[in-house]
């Protein structure tokens, strides 16, 4: 192993760096300020993010267990720029009074499940890619539990590492079975290796279901609305956004690749499985109360339309789902700053207490419409373009019928998301949300989701640098 | 070959003046808008008797056919290739004719309304009115093709609507134009699918090119259609039917005797003179089509003219409001006049009819006006419509009284007032073509006379009536138009008709055919002297005899509940059983389904929110099975 | 830059200056003025495309302009026009200029209230001026959500149901409408060939008759909904009935048109086949729609319910002239949606002004209007004669082109519907006047109506401007049905050079 | 010496293994109990490893790390679900999952 291969995988390791910094730096900050881990952590993650859009080189290491293309790094940037906008939108959180203390363990904790993701994407096998799952996900468990004296946190927690741990040790299972029948972890290996015996269905289908828990597509999402609601808001919105849309590259990458050969198989299980994901999702949205709850819901709803985009199984479905997770993450982080910022303020987090917010606070409700009008794809916002092209790539397959049914979802969610603005600018309310000044970071973080929710949609070139990396992914 | 464009300003100085009253108006002293009104429309009937005659003795050579000149056309919207429609001036015959009698009568009204309308609010806007309604009509009967007719048809209409609306704050006025608009609206319908059908066939709506006796309309053969009547038939009883609405043919005739609503100088040249005549213009206007495409829709237009006038007649009798009188007289005479259209042939002396039907159009205008301007003067003496507050009025209202007689003795067909003649040429005609047709009419004339002079009687003889203000006669401005209709009714039967209107342009000899002439005189005079024993002084004898016939007195005196049949079919039928319906069926069931959905959806998260129970075991449980039912479905299905 | 992008750029800056304005007068001023401007550009738009054409210019569109946007898939941004979009973007332009003033007074969350206002305007425009699918979907949908708002804050009634059902369904609509987009995209070119969502490229090729079989009902259903096509047009009478005067001015007056744009843009026009096939089934929707609107009018009492219900009525002869597929009947179906949409407008625009006195809309309860407002009383039965068709006024000509124009079919069933259709002029005339009569003539019922005065200078602008559009197009239609005709000569050829295996059921 | 043990009842004794564990995980109410199951699933996908990688692929070790691995990361997985659980047992006052079900709906 030279210098050089080091670089190769640039993004973990800087960002490993950055978590002990944090570890050293919090060592010599007294109790009593820790509040200045805040900027120096969100300083830090920005200059990560900065370098990682430094031109980066791509290669294989450890044998094929590691490889990075500028594919790979155009997502790990992605997760990164969300991730900046989460942490920038957590900051009047973590001032609190209870938080103090924890301000640092919240980084670090938050950096290796980031860290375990950058793994999972660059994957060349599948022993790395439960590595990085497993650091993706544990953690994350006692993120979820991180304010410890409510109840509710210690719920998601511990329903988090349960269902998980269930679900990876069916995805295990699955892994044992691929592996006993193709003699090897490597992708490129089982790729050629893999065909439709039973005992190789049976394995991908474990496997999948495993994944399918990450995305949290029906019918193993069950999880995910009690973690989001017990979860602190930020965790929640870095839930939904980041790890979804990690392990939405994951999938991508790794049916794309490795299931390549039993695509017309794969195909199939989607089918079924995002008509049941964006219905149930949708149903269940219908009629919640807590916003993140909401969220929650709609966001399986968005993971089910997800699914239209890999059916397409070609550059345009590729294309057409990381630009989607782009959208998704900036039209998700635009509600959930909302919410969180509310949060923050009030500790209300109901629907109905959001009644008459536009005669209180104007620009938090424009942007919160706009994020709903965005994840129902609702032109002008980025959230249109999204699902268009996802629509098209599945149309390009010939899934007229199942694009109508995505359509007519879309038409179903349309309504709640409406139900949210309803109650910001329509109904009555006699004590709403006072008016309040949100403190710096929070209104950056609010800022830059309303830009990329502006901007993406209509700046054409970044749909075009997606395809472009998107091309010869494909084998 | 003159040029008659000039006749463009005949229409064109009415709707100026209409503009300029309508915006206007208000801002000047009442009697200005009248002196404008009546100035324009001077100029427009000087106008039309130049073209009058320029048209039948200057430019005209005897025995030489009356060519039909279009004096100006332009395309207006062109539909298809060969479908435009223009607007333009056809000078012709029957066009020159109408020109005549509209500008007159309306020139009479207009001078007669000055005095009569003294007083009223809204003063200009009925001039104004009353100019859109001459430009409407001036424009119907220029037009130079049928579609150019149909849009000046919809605006008679409306202007009728306003005019009979004229006191909008009067329950009963507005219930009257109403009426009046849709029922003639349900009539111009049918003239509209007559059209559709016509232009359909023959690719055109050119007047010339339709009544062309080798035109595509006459001279192609389009076989029987449709219950074995030729397509082109049902086209003409569809025009014919737009026709009888407007001239209120029964069984459209209803909304006339209510239309009696607007002012008295309205119903003079509206619903007297002018516009319901304009069913007569139409079929007369198409005449060659109808004569000589087999004819079937001409025994219709007989027949239905026929029956029109008996039914009229037999009403007129029994009315006791002197306008409705009025009016059911009207509907008779015009159906004299379609009768004649319908017994008539195309050229030589087998278009008798035709020309007769024109000749009492014509005489019929002037002494129709008259007797509704005389009933203007005599309401506007005695303040009621009603015959029983009237009586004894010769003695105030002479001139009144000497115009009205004039006008009846016209109207009974009491040589030589022009009625006779006119009258005499229909029955000649009728003689000739159907014996029962004739015996009809004959039975009418004898009717006519009889409800005219019981009219006449009961206004100015009767009882005198003790008025608690003495009755006075009008002021010149009214009296003036009275005597020169009055005139015109002495003497345009004198007119030589038959060299100027006839079916084919050519001049036919006409002579009085006193078989015909004798029996139609003395009916009138029996007539006559039946309502003179039963009306002159007061006594119990109509009672007496209405007792007789008691039950058919009764049917006649309610009209034979035409207008309780037609509210039955419109509030019952349409509006009851139609729309309320339609209208329930909307809201719970068209829309209940659309929200049906949206209620399903709701239902059905409401049914599974159970899924979600909160137990980590349970999650687990659909975890494992959602992954085993996938294997299964995967392994053994596909 | 390109006239065309005016459309859409005038009102996006209009919105921006009314974000800086301090109060409401500032407010309605600049909406007023940039709209005012739109109305300009939109003459000089008619004008210099009718130069053009004067100068033996026979492109089939004018001032195309294309720009690349997304490579991949081929989006364009592509606008042109022909004689059909330039009549259409009059209207729009016409009644979002009357619809500002008639919104004159909007106290509550004004700036808000002209904002949505003029974003649903650039939307239709956008719409009308678009020749790339992709562009025209994205219009669309802009144009119909801002709808949701304006029902929902300013409305009135039961304004949320209305608006969410609306909104819900004109967006089911949009489903299938993007259903049938992404169908024709995938079959826009010869297999191999490059994907084009641009209306020309797609109408060069000939999409499979199977494809076309199932793609027709999705775009025609799809814009039909919009359309208010039987049995979808539930959505409007509860929705314009809620929304403020303005916003239904635009609805029923440019919103409604869009669908009978697009089916004849999209569905008849790229699916020539199925439509020859599919025609019959829809003619007797449309028949239907027209007839049962009408009758429906007739049982109201609501006068928004009214003129909803004859809104139905009036779009579904659109769409019935439409499926006629000849020449005429088609030139007809567009001054329909031209003279429906000034004339509705009018309408709205009238019956708001009477609600904000009277505080009623109920018929039955106000009567004898003429004699307190004359000038409103005038402007009524002007916009009643225009729509039940009378002559000198845009509705005849509208009319008369598609009943003459749909009996020229060979057909005989086509012929019996054009019959069935005639007959609703006669439901209009007597729902027409039975409004006319109740509320304007006769005594006067209520005497506080008595101190009620007659219509500011606003309110006589905005009923003036339309009043005189309707006229203008009622007396000289020669330039407007020929300038229309022009452009849709080459487009009914094409519809018709295809062969249909059936042609309706006859 | 296994010599004599054919590969399918490495295989049954493994399935055997993961359905014991996962019917453990859906019915015990004890959340250490349900931990424990858990275990016994990985356990199960180790021995499948090892066997596969000892009878089918005896030239390379891929299987044997995957299980070492598996052990590893099962190990920090316990710790953390233990820490957890101890903090459900502060907030509920008991480790019984039938009382973990504060949110639903």
């Amino acid at each position: 192993m030279v210098f050089n291969d080091f670089l190769t995988m640039r993004h973990e390791l800087i960002l490993v760096c950055m978590i002990l910094l944090v570890l050293i730096i919090d060592l010599c900050v007294s109790k009593a300020n820790k509040t200045v881990m805040i900027p120096v952590a969100i300083s830090l993650f920005l200059i990560h993010t900065i370098i990682g859009f430094l031109p980066a080189q791509s290669g294989v290491l450890f044998g094929g267990a590691y490889h990075s293309e500028p594919l790979t790094v155009l997502m790990k940037n992605i997760l990164n720029i969300g991730v900046v906008i989460v942490l920038l939108q957590s900051a009047a959180w973590l001032q609190k009074e209870e938080n103090r203390e924890k301000i640092s363990e919240f980084f670090m904790i938050m950096w290796a499940t980031l860290t375990g993701m950058y793994f999972m994407i660059s994957s060349g096998d599948f022993l790395m890619l439960y590595l990085g799952l497993e650091l993706a996900t544990i953690p994350m468990a006692t993120l979820a539990a991180y304010v410890h004296h409510q109840t509710k946190s210690a719920e998601a927690g511990v329903k988090f590492i349960l269902s998980s741990a269930l679900s990876s040790g069916i995805l295990l299972f699955g892994l044992s079975m691929i592996y006993g029948t193709c003699g090897s972890m490597y992708f490129d290996t089982i790729q050629t290796a893999y065909g439709n015996a039973p005992l190789q269905v049976l394995a991908f289908l474990f496997f999948f279901s495993g994944m399918a828990f990450k995305i949290s597509l029906v019918p193993f999402h069950l999880w995910t609305a009690d973690v989001y609601e017990g979860a602190p808001v930020n965790v929640t919105s870095y839930f939904s956004v980041i790890s979804k849309g990690a392990s939405a590259f994951i999938l991508i990458i790794v049916l794309y690749t490795v299931f390549h050969s039993i695509a017309y198989l794969w195909k199939d299980v989607l089918y079924i499985i995002s008509i049941i994901t964006m219905v149930v999702g949708n149903l269940f949205a219908l009629r919640q109360q807590n916003l993140k709850r909401f969220l929650a819901f709609s966001s399986i709803a968005q993971a089910g339309f997800l699914l239209l985009g890999l059916l397409g199984a070609n550059e345009v479905g590729m294309t057409a789902t990381i630009y989607f997770v782009l959208v998704y993450i900036f039209s998700n982080l635009g509600a959930f700053g909302v919410v969180s910022a509310i949060h923050a303020k009030t500790g209300k987090e109901n629907i109905s207490d959001y009644n008459g917010l536009y005669k209180t606070n104007p620009l938090l409700s424009l942007l919160m419409m706009l994020s709903m009008f965005s994840l129902a794809g609702i032109p002008p916002v980025a959230g249109f373009f999204g699902k268009f092209f996802l629509f098209t790539s599945a149309a390009s397959a010939g899934y007229y019928w199942l694009v109508f049914i995505a359509v007519l979802n879309a038409t179903i969610s349309l309504y709640y998301y409406l139900m949210v603005v309803k109650a910001m600018f329509i109904n009555k309310n006699d004590n709403p949300i006072p008016y309040f000044k949100s403190d710096a970071y929070t209104r950056v973080g609010l800022i830059c989701a309303a830009l990329g929710i502006f901007v993406i949609g209509f700046w054409s070139q970044i749909y075009e640098i997606i395809t472009s990396l998107a091309f010869g992914v494909i084998k | 070959m003159v040029n008659y464009a000039y006749t463009l300003l005949i229409p064109l100085i009415p709707l100026a003046v209409f503009l300029f009253l309508g915006l206007t108006g208000h801002k000047y002293k009442p009697i200005v808008s009248g002196i404008i009104g009546t100035l324009g429309l001077g100029i427009g009937a000087i106008l039309s008797y130049a073209t009058a005659i320029s048209y039948f003795f200057v430019n005209h050579v005897d025995g030489t056919k009356l060519e039909s000149i279009k004096a100006f056309e332009i395309p207006w919207l062109h539909i298809t290739e060969n479908l435009t429609i223009s607007l333009g001036s056809l000078i012709d015959p029957i066009s020159v004719m109408m020109l005549v009698v509209i500008t007159t009568v309306s020139l009479m009204v207009h001078i007669y309304s000055i005095g009569y309308m003294k007083g009223e609010k809204g003063y200009h806007r009925f001039f104004a009115f009353l100019s859109l309604f001459t430009f409407s009509m001036l424009g119907l009967v220029m037009a130079t093709n049928i579609f150019q007719m149909y849009i000046f048809w919809e605006l008679v209409g409306l202007s009728s609507y306003l005019l009979i609306g004229f006191y909008y704050t009067k329950p009963s006025a507005v219930a009257a134009s109403k009426k009046a608009f849709i029922v003639t609206r349900f009539a111009d319908l049918g003239f509209l699918i007559g059209i559709l059908m016509l232009s359909f066939f023959t690719q055109t709506f050119d007047f010339q090119t339709l009544t062309n006796p080798n035109g595509p309309a006459i001279a192609n053969n389009y076989g029987t259609g449709f219950m074995g009547l030729s397509l082109i038939t049902w086209a003409l009883l569809f025009i014919f039917m737009g026709g009888a609405g407007k001239s209120a043919m029964f069984p459209l005739h209803i909304w006339l005797p209510d239309a009696m609503e607007g002012p008295t100088p309205v119903s003079a040249l509206i619903h007297a003179a002018t516009m319901v005549v304009a069913g007569v213009y139409l079929v007369a206007r198409l005449f060659p089509v109808y004569a000589l495409t087999g004819g079937d829709a001409l025994h219709v237009v007989a027949w239905v003219g026929g029956f029109s006038s008996l039914f009229a007649a037999v009403i007129a009798c029994t009315q006791t409001d002197i306008k409705r009188v009025l009016a059911y007289s009207t509907m008779s005479q015009i159906g004299y006049m379609m009768l004649a259209l319908g017994v008539s042939g195309y050229g030589g002396h087998d278009g008798l009819g035709f020309m007769a039907a024109n000749f009492h159009l014509f005489t019929h205008a002037m002494f129709k006006a008259l007797l509704f301007l005389g009933a203007g003067a005599v309401i506007h003496a005695v303040h009621s419509n009603e015959m029983g507050d009237m009586g004894g009025l010769r003695k105030y209202l002479p001139i009144t009284h000497i115009t009205f007689l004039i006008a009846c003795l016209t109207i009974a067909g009491v040589p030589p007032f022009s009625g006779f003649w006119s009258k005499d040429e229909i029955l000649v005609a009728a003689w000739h073509h159907d014996k029962v047709l004739f015996i009809i009419e004959f039975l009418v004339a004898g009717l006519t006379a009889f409800y005219m002079f019981r009219l006449y009687y009961n206004i100015f003889w009767n009882k005198d009536t003790h008025y608690h203000h003495t009755p006075h006669e009008s002021p010149l401005v009214m009296t003036i138009p009275l005597m020169i209709l009055a005139f015109g009714a002495v003497v345009s039967g004198f007119l030589p008709f038959h060299k100027m209107v006839t079916s084919d342009g050519m001049a036919i000899e006409s002579h009085i055919d006193f078989a015909v002439a004798i029996p139609s005189v003395l009916i009138g005079l029996i007539g006559i002297a039946v309502a003179t024993v039963m009306y002159r002084k007061p006594g119990s004898l109509p009672d007496k005899i209405a007792g007789t016939f008691k039950n058919f007195y009764k049917w006649a005196y309610h009209k034979f509940y035409m207008d309780e049949v037609y509210l039955f079919v419109t509030k019952k039928i349409i509006f009851r059983y139609i729309s309320a319906p339609l209208a329930w069926f909307d809201r719970h069931v068209v829309d209940a389904s659309m929200n049906g959905i949206a209620n399903t959806v709701d239902a059905t998260s409401k049914s599974v929110r159970g899924f979600q129970s909160g137990r980590i075991q349970q999650y687990g449980y659909v975890f494992v099975v959602g992954a085993i039912l996938l294997v299964l479905l995967f392994i053994y299905i596909f | 830059m390109n006239i065309l992008t005016l459309f859409v750029v005038i009102p996006v800056l209009t919105v921006i200056a009314i974000l800086f304005s301090k109060d409401m007068k500032q407010t309605r001023l600049i909406s007023a003025i940039g709209m005012g401007i739109q109305l300009i550009l939109a003459g000089i738009l008619v004008y210099s495309y009718l130069g053009m054409r004067k100068a033996g210019i026979t492109d089939e569109f004018l001032f195309y302009f294309d720009a690349l946007w997304f490579k991949t898939l081929n989006i364009h941004y592509t606008i042109g026009v022909d004689g059909i979009s330039v009549a259409m973007i009059a209207l729009t332009s016409i009644v979002v200029f009357a619809g500002v003033f008639a919104s004159w007074t909007v106290e509550t969350l004004h700036k808000e209230f002209f904002i949505s206002l003029i974003v649903l305007a650039s939307g239709v425009f956008g719409f009308f001026i678009s020749l790339d699918l992709f562009t025209m979907f994205l219009f669309y949908e802009i144009a119909v959500i801002p709808m949701y708002l304006l029902i929902g804050i300013w409305g009135s009634g039961p304004k949320e149901y209305s608006a969410m059902k609306l909104t819900l369904m004109l967006m089911a609509g949009s489903a299938l409408l993007f259903v049938a987009i992404l169908g024709i995209y995938f079959y826009s070119a010869p297999a191999g060939g490059q994907l084009t969502f641009n209306l020309l490229e797609i109408a060069k090729n000939k999409i499979p008759i199977e494809m076309q079989r199932f793609l027709f009902p999705f775009a025609f259903i799809g814009f039909g909904i919009l359309g208010a096509l039987f049995p979808f047009h539930t959505w409007s009478p509860d929705g314009h009935a809620s929304a403020p005067t303005a916003v239904s001015m635009l609805h029923a007056g440019v919103l409604m048109k869009l669908g009978g744009y697009g089916a004849f843009r999209v569905a008849l026009y790229l699916l020539p086949e199925a439509a020859h096939e599919q025609a019959w089934i829809f003619l007797i929707l449309t028949g239907i729609s027209v007839v049962y609107g009408a009758f429906g009018a007739i049982a109201q009492k609501d006068l928004k319910y009214i003129n909803a219900y004859s809104s139905v009525s009036h779009c579904g002869l659109v769409l019935f002239a439409l499926l006629m597929l000849n020449q005429a009947a088609m030139n007809g179906a567009i001054i329909q949606m031209i003279s429906h949409g000034l004339m509705t407008a009018l309408f709205f625009a009238l019956i708001g002004m009477i609600y904000g006195r009277t505080h009623t809309r109920i018929v039955s309860e106000m009567g004898g209007l003429m004699k307190i407002m004359p000038f409103l009383g005038v402007c009524w039965v002007i916009a009643g004669m225009a729509s039940l068709g009378l002559p000198g006024l845009s509705g005849f000509v509208a009319e008369m082109t598609i009943f003459i124009g749909s009996f020229q079919h060979t057909d005989t069933f086509h012929r019996f519907m054009t019959i069935l259709a005639t007959t609703s002029i006669v439901v209009t005339a007597v729902y027409i006047l039975r409004v006319v009569g109740a509320l304007l003539l006769g005594p006067v019922k209520n005497d506080h109506f008595l101190e009620l005065e007659d219509a500011k200078w606003y309110e006589r602008l905005s009923t003036v401007t339309l009043i005189l559009s309707i006229a203008a197009i009622g007396i000289a239609p020669l330039w407007l049905s020929d300038m229309i005709g022009f452009s849709l000569a080459p487009m009914v050829d094409k519809i018709n050079s295809v062969t249909a295996s059936i042609a309706g059921i006859f | 010496m296994t010599q004599g043990i054919p590969l399918n009842f490495f295989l049954i004794i493994s399935t055997l293994m993961f359905f014991i564990g996962i019917f453990g995980f859906l019915t015990r109410r004890n959340l250490i109990t349900m931990l424990m199951s858990i275990e016994l699933i990985l356990n199960a996908v180790n021995i499948n490893f090892v066997v596969f990688n000892k009878y089918l692929y005896p030239q390379q070790l891929h299987g044997l790390f995957f299980s070492l691995i598996i052990i590893a990361v099962a190990a920090a997985e316990a710790a953390v679900a233990i820490a957890i659980i101890i903090n459900i047992y502060r907030n509920f006052k008991s480790i019984d999952v039938d009382n973990v079900d504060e949110m639903k709906y």
